[in-house]
């Protein structure tokens, strides 16, 4: 139920696997990582929503923040999310026409013909 | 009257407590299984926004939220922040910052692009929402309706 | 002041929702999970003794229950039956209606073998209860207490 | 979470398997079965709280009623209970004097010297 984040590099991306509830509690965590991974160097990222039980409008905000400052640095933000009711907040919001969302990693990675939408 | 009635500093923690209460007493009201999700979406939303505006307005009242389950489930969100602020938050395409080519407008912070979200949400979910000033005092109340299934006995 | 406030109309289906937000409020407030079926109980207890005093009395005011966690976890439940009923209510020997030979008296209904098997409870199970006149009007409060963990970050 | 109620028939023993919690909420569902099961001609019956999640002093009330209602009948009440958390409130309200606590069903319907307490 709490926010779980952790790292790993796939090819030459650094995918962040979260899990949990992203909300106005523990959206302030995945902004600090994501600014970390930034500033450390990621530029391609892949931010694995797989096992996120909850997403509000704090943790989408972070996820927009994430994909203007990489976009910025030259980088991409891709979303990996296959969940039915994290797709229909995407939809609402159109955020599905913001972000790269894929079905898995490697696909994601791949870059591929494989997005969600 | 409600039938329940929950209130809690402005502290995102208690955000938490309160899509629980609100799920919890959606369920025993007999709001039906599927639409539980949208449910905690939107109480989550209207709650957080309430949070949000005490935080930056420096407001240490309560955030209240009141449930009733008679003859449907609605659930009253009531914060304390000048009401202008609310009317400047009523979703229009500015607000969601989506420009015409799909991209976030640059100009606006996470904040702001949340706050966007939340309305957007909250619309998209909720049939019946209403926001309008506070009865008394200074505020704003989010109003949500949703239908319960009551078994014939 | 509470953290967490929650009014409840005095309905047995309710003392559900006062158990699921006094374990999540305790939780989050840092009291140790071992310690939380305790809390869960304790406060059922006290929550239902409430609504049974409030039915009894045909009273429909909602019932109070204030959760802080500062500097530990403290709920407080609040009734508003005459204060008479309450102090009857203490446990002693006769309440719990256990005789000499280990069998519940005879003359007791399931109601006060109920009400003494709470108060049994919550003296065995709070450390630190208190249970006196509410502040204002009629009614009593039970009030507990529970330490908390706090990381030092 | 819910209350769930099923009787079976054990040798000349009246088994009632409760799940769930029961409180102030299902209490009154659980005194209605076991007062039909010994209105019924019940007399040896046993209550299998295994399953049982959650249990209040209304619960408590409900059980010492039955018990009272059997005894005067001519019949018994066992109860099967392992799980500490509840044997522990048993022990503080003082019925694990009042009652037959066992460790398993069979050996509540056998009576015999596998009394948990
Ligand atoms: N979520 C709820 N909020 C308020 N009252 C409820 C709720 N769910 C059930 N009730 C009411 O509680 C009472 C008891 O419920 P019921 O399902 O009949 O339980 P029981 O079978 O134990 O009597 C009924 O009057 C019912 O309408
Ligand atoms: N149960 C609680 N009730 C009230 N405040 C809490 C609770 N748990 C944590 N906090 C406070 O919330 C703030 C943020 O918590 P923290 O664990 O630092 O989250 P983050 O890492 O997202 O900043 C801290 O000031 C902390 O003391």
């Amino acid at each position: 139920m709490d926010l779980s984040l952790s790292t790993r590099t796939v090819a030459d991306h650094t995918v962040l696997q979260v899990g949990g509830e992203v909300d106005v509690y523990t959206a302030p965590r995945l902004r600090e990582r994501l600014i970390e991974l930034v500033d450390g160097g990621a530029r391609q990222v892949v931010v694995d929503l797989g096992a996120v039980e909850f997403l509000d409008s704090t943790g989408l905000g972070v996820l927009v923040g994430a994909h203007k400052r990489l976009r910025a640095a030259g980088g991409t933000l891709s979303l990996v999310c296959t969940r039915e009711p994290l797709l229909k907040i995407f939809r609402i919001t159109a955020l599905d026409q913001v972000f790269r969302l894929f079905d898995t990693v490697n696909s994601a990675v791949a870059g591929d013909a494989g997005a969600a939408q | 009257m409600p039938t329940v009635r929950l209130s809690f500093t402005p502290a995102p923690v208690h955000v938490r407590t309160a899509r629980l209460v609100g799920v919890a007493v959606a369920r025993r009201a007999g709001v039906a299984e599927e639409l539980l999700d949208e449910v905690r979406q939107a109480i989550g939303e209207a709650c957080s926004r309430a949070v949000a505006l005490h935080l930056r307005y420096g407001l240490s009242d309560l955030v209240l939220m009141e449930m009733s389950d008679t003859p449907e489930y609605a659930v009253r969100v009531t914060d304390r922040a000048p009401v202008i602020e609310a009317v400047r938050n009523l979703p229009d395409a500015d607000v969601l910052g989506i420009s015409p080519d799909g991209e976030p407008a640059d100009g606006l912070s996470e904040e702001a692009v949340a706050a966007g979200m939340a309305l957007a949400l909250l619309t998209a979910l909720v049939d019946d929402l209403q926001v309008r000033p506070a009865a008394e005092g200074p505020g704003t109340e989010v109003r949500m309706t949703w239908p319960v299934w009551r078994p014939t006995r």
